[in-house]
């Protein structure tokens, strides 16, 4: 099993869910974060001055599946969350070496 | 840039006119002569500015239900929005407005317009005018800020801007002379003769303030459009809930405060004891809409509902405006229901139906109850008062007879939707292919409070919004 | 729902008859008779109605130290009873209440309850009953919303709205009126024969609105039981911090400021120029109660408290509520400094001995300094003023030399605690075994916003609690 | 903690010797003899009162633009802060303040300071004296509380306290004597032979209450340093936003509302009709100021700042002030343009040039628009009204004509910025050398919250930090 | 060492951290996410009309453990978060490669 | 790839963000946590009664950087985030499968 976090903008995020939705992909974690990459600040006004905010926030989901099913989330994901336009995010892949269900303990791929 | 350059020039200019022009003729500025010929004239100006203080005080509960309804994410700009308002509003009121609206008036022109007391310059020196002045500018005011909800998350503001110096200059006043600055529609023949002695009234203003922004603001929220996000292919509704019930309810008792300096005030006289009735039927048609809407949303809904119960209150306000001072405290608890009923279709109505998207319910509350408010008087009213004061003749309405005066009633009706909603249409209309109305679709999916502003609203508080179930317009 | 149903039929039923009958019978409707029988009387309603605005803003001040020192989770139902308790209590004041509290009475019944004025019909149409009713009104609602802060967080909505309906009918006008109606404690022989020309007195209402409204709290809170997680399983209390300082104390600012309407709006008279006297034992009772909680904290804990401040300032504010028309500015602040210290130990004495969960102080802040405030004019009255008038009898206490009077508060005070604590532990009990009066242990948890409202107060921000050290109950 | 018992038993034996004194002297606390006499004086205390609870409820409007426009880990720090303010000024106000400034003074130290009614005893247990008293307290009080927005986030909570005592019972009422009870700058011969019959004039206190507060403001931001992280190693200011826009607006409406009571309610009486015209000043010239400022930022940064603009309405605000009674509407708007650029440059000039921290902009509203209002109405004063009367001698400024009573106006700024700004240096210069002014580092980045009162105002939502570009002092 | 990665119901979590201690576990980072997996979202309503509310508020414990522990901890876990309802949440297991003590520099398991 | 996880103070996020860019780490994504480790709660007050706050905020940073730069990370966090107490923080390391450039597709580490 793999973990895939994509960190996307925060305003592209309701569009990713409904494509994941529609490639099949429901269950998720989503998390508030701050991040930059390539993307430098926004400059934003205060009180007169200009100042430079460094971390933008991004939305970030996480998303444990089948190894099979990698392709199609990171494919879904690019295809929506891409605007071109500097900021459109990551997505990292790592193994996942269990998973358990609580209400169930059942394990292993089934538990997804 | 260019435009703010040439309004602070022009400023200054007149400023500078208005320094050389003032003291050449005056009334009374003192107010010594005033006091001497009116003995009650202190305890009736410190009623009448006490309670215009109040319900300058309703700014502040209007930008908070404004915003605590609507998202963390244009916060800064509702309220911007808000302030902004009150001072073109107020600049715009004391340039020209009051100038229409309570300009000496004679003939068949004044029937239309008022012409002096431009810059309160002149005879406008003069204590009681400038009372005047001070308690009609926080009732523009009131008017201009009810738009504001409606058109929310999505103006440009250089429009809202543009909008608000236009409605206090020029729409709000002219239609207010009609009512209350001896135009037509009060004190034509012809309206007087079918009300039997009198025109269409108004005590406090359901048509004059609360109608006049209502429908102005259902000109601007359907020439807007939804906010994206608010209407799924199929048209239904997808909710978009706001971001902070604290505030905006924070908001709806700021209101109702300031409503009974907004009602009772009215009179402009604490010698019109009268006052104490109004007082009793502003708290009662409140609480009565109020009930009415939480119950109806119990009802329908399995639960109740809190910003529609907040909503219910400010409807019954609204139409407990125009009659407060001619009926009595039944008639007023069941305006107040009739109006939670009102809120409660209107916003159903406008949401499920009309698919025009007003955050805040502003046309509901404002509009569609300010409409009631006005036949509510033409038919409740119980003669134990006279026109704005307690000699006769006294008011009544056609149940108690005068089949008249309601007619004036629904008269004015039809001309204050068709006189705000029209213009409200031409004026958005023209932004809209001017300058533009509306921000970019970037702008309003980040927000409006860094696209307008720069800035957020709360820099320190990690903020989300609510993953809803629904395709996406 | 079907209650939701019923009670809108009978309103509506009610409304028409109403309309009905009204006209039929009035006293001074229009204003022009008492005016012309009373040239004082402009001045006066305008004292009287303003003071009376500025209560009813209390409201406000209420929902929010009340939702400020409680969860985010159930901030939207603590705003929502806050509304509601208002807008219910208005509807019953006016259908029943009010005739209970100051109906005509006479004879050996009068001394215990008043019976007419029903929905302000027939005579009571006139501009000073308005008036009184209206401040009346807004003093029925304070003592109803009271409650609110001491069940908060677990009481269901449903059961609340019926607690709403009941104290504003019956449970707060009849207590009323033995002490402001005409009723025994006031009036009977016994009580003006002990109190030497005087029963027991209440200027504006430590025991009236506050003690009732905090011994109400007190057995509400006790059947409730506390909120999950309260007590450890040894009986420690756990902090639950509240969700927003800055708006309980914006709450205690607002309440404050409506105090001064309370306090010195009581006179019913600006003609009664001790208003002054008030205002300032009001600033500085308040301000001294603060300043005392402020040092006892920060010499228990070495680091002042923020919302124990907050209370500090509201005990005050209780405690000089009855006596504040009849002492000087020297007892003013010794009493707000003995009620800082009753509002630390009351506080500290609920949470740690008697483990009832009082979430936002209410017992201690009206229950307890109701009763301080009761004793203190018993105590300090220093024979300035009279029976509610500059006239004599000159109210003196027991520092005066009147022990008599002092005994008079003492009966007063333990009526007061019986009165409410009795009657809110029936009610509460009643309710508890119909239909219930706490929500499922899984609705707490969640939070009740969504659980009675389906809604969430703050859906724009990321929440969380405080994970704190403790074993849970 | 020791400080905090003896201040205790302190006020403890103050309490008793005053309950003891009290009584032996009185003028007339009853009011009946005051009402006799004087038939107005009841719509003049109702008047006044009702304004001094406007007032009273500015603290209000401080507490939250100031919290506003800080962090969050910070509001709780500042809520109280506000709160304390007002209570231990009361307590001094009570004790001494009022003594000093509205004292009888006779002969030459009557010129310097006044020196009886301490804790209100004796003669001061008066209606009269009450009234006055309540009122000027009020004004103190915010005087006070301006401090506390330019020093927050890093001053000692028990450094604050001290301040707040001496500041209401020392630097505010001996400068408020010399201008409004008696001193020399109103009333000694130099200044009335100057000034053409009248000496330096204030009618609501730009000078007295705001330029002392943004001067000792001034004084204590200086003393204390930046926040940590306020400027890079070149100098270059980085802005720390505020957490709450919203709150902070809503702080600007309320001390908008409470200004109508702070101008108008300064005439102390209703007979002054002049209040009308004081109102509509007070409306405009918040009006033209935010205005102008929005227009400005828009200009310079192509976006219209929010807080700027609120900052706008509070500087034209201050600056109308004292010529509020003297001046006409055109001057009204004027003054307001003029404060709006100068708050604009005030923040810009402190923050870019002199890199003294002032997270409000108090210094830049309060002081630097203070002393615009002082000049002002040396100015525009038009002739229309006498001093602090109907009567005459009427006030005219440099443009009528009186170059005099502009050099009064002159001598009067720079007394006030040398006093305020002096005793602000000493005092602040002393407490840093004995119990310290600032917190520790480590304190300061975690937020005063929890070290000086070991809470958090927002427990339940994740907060953060903006990570903005810039290097670290 | 594992990281095991739980999201449970924000409800339970109290009750989770008490269950941990016990168990001596007591590092940890706490996150607050939204999430979907099985579980749909519920309804609410605002202003008169019901939508549905797709993610719903969880809390994510991540603890960096030594292999060993790792079965004692998704057994507590299990024991105490479920509620037999769906939604109860999730336990992912994944593997950590080093830890580092900020404070000491000290590294591997000691620094846990 | 390696993703490094560090959870520190939030007092210290400003001066270990400004290290790492000196350093040439520049992309990042920053999460608002609480947490516990050695370093126990703190206590606070609240009406009168102390309690015990269990979990302290923190701030995590997730850098995804080159095998090769993992060593300065730890090194410039470690250097500038140590205060000596306790509470300094963590970081944890482990491995990341693949990265995903949203915007271009790139993989791998060019898209890092
Ligand atoms: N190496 C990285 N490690 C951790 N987070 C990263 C990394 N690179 C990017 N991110 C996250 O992804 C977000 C988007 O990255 P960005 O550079 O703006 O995308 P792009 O490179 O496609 O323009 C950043 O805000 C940050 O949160
Ligand atoms: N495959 C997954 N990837 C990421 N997060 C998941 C996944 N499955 C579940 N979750 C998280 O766990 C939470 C609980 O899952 P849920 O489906 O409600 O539990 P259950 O299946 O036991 O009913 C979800 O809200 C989501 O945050
Ligand atoms: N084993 C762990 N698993 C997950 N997070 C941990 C672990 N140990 C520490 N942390 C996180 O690191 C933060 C700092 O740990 P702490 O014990 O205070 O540092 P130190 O051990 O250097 O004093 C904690 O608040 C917690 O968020």
């Amino acid at each position: 099993m793999k973990k895939v976090e994509a960190i996307i903008r925060a305003t592209k995020f309701e569009e990713v869910k409904l494509a994941l939705e529609k490639a099949g992909i429901e269950s998720m974690t989503v998390i508030e974060v701050k991040g930059r990459g390539k993307q430098k600040g926004i400059t934003q006004q205060w009180r007169g001055a200009e100042y430079v905010v460094d971390l933008l926030p991004k939305t970030k989901i996480e998303m444990v599946v089948d190894d099979a099913r990698v392709e199609t989330v990171v494919d879904t994901i690019c295809s929506v969350a891409a605007t071109g336009k500097i900021g459109d995010g990551k997505i990292f892949i790592s193994t996942i070496d269990d998973v358990i269900r609580v209400r169930t303990r059942e394990r292993g791929t089934t538990a997804l | 840039m260019v435009s703010g350059k040439r309004t602070i020039q022009l400023f200054l200019g007149l400023m500078l006119l208005g320094l050389i022009v003032y003291p050449c003729s005056s009334a009374d500025p003192t107010g010594a002569a005033t006091l001497e010929e009116k003995p009650d004239a202190p305890v009736n100006f410190s009623w009448t500015l006490m309670c215009g203080f109040l319900v300058m005080f309703m700014q502040a509960g209007f930008a908070l239900v404004e915003t605590g309804l609507t998202r963390a994410k244009n916060a800064a700009n509702i309220v911007m929005k808000n302030l902004m308002d009150f001072c073109m509003g107020a600049l715009s009121y004391w340039a020209v407005g009051f100038a229409f609206m309570f300009g000496t008036a004679t003939g068949i022109s004044g029937l239309i317009i008022g012409f002096d007391k431009f810059f309160l310059m002149g005879e406008a020196y003069d204590v009681s005018t400038m009372e005047l002045w001070f308690f009609q500018l926080v009732f523009c005011a009131t008017a201009a800020t009810i738009v504001s909800g409606a058109v929310a998350e999505r103006i440009k503001f250089s429009a809202y801007i543009i909008y608000s110096v236009v409605i206090s200059a020029i729409i709000y006043p002219i239609y207010g002379h009609w009512v209350w600055g001896g135009g037509w529609l009060a004190s034509s023949e012809f309206m007087t003769t079918l009300g039997g002695g009198y025109g269409a009234l108004d005590f406090a203003g359901s048509g004059v303030v609360h109608a006049v922004g209502g429908f102005m603001a259902l000109a601007g929220a359907y020439l807007l459009g939804s906010r994206i996000g608010k209407y799924k292919k199929d048209g239904t509704p997808v909710a978009i809930p706001g971001h902070s019930i604290t505030l905006a309810m924070l908001g709806v008792f700021i209101l109702w405060f300031g409503w009974f300096g907004f009602n009772a005030g009215s009179t402009l006289a604490a010698t019109e004891l009268h006052i104490s009735i109004i007082a009793v039927n502003t708290a009662l048609a409140g609480a009565a809409g109020a009930m009415m809407t939480m119950f109806l949303t119990w009802w329908r809904f399995g639960k109740p509902d809190v910003s529609m119960a907040g909503n219910g209150v400010l409807a019954g306000l609204v139409a407990v405006t125009a009659p407060c001072a001619w009926i009595n405290p039944g008639a007023a608890v069941f305006i107040g229901v009739i109006a939670g009923v009102i809120v409660y279709m209107g916003v159903w109505f406008l949401d499920h139906r009309l698919h025009i998207d007003d955050p805040v319910g502003a046309v509901s509350v404002h509009g569609f109850n300010g409409i009631w408010g006005l036949l509510a008087l033409g038919l409740f009213a119980d003669g134990t008062y006279g026109v704005y004061t307690t000699q006769g003749p006294m008011v009544t309405g056609l149940l108690y007879g005068n089949a008249g005066f309601f007619l004036c009633q629904v008269i004015n009706s039809v001309v204050v939707f068709a006189w705000a909603f029209g213009l409200g249409l031409i004026l958005f209309w023209v932004l809209k292919h001017t300058i533009g109305i509306r921000v970019s679709r970037e702008e309003e999916l980040q927000g409006l409070d860094i696209g307008e502003h720069g800035t957020s609203a709360y820099p320190n508080f990690v903020t989300t919004e609510p993953a809803v179930d629904g395709d996406i317009a």
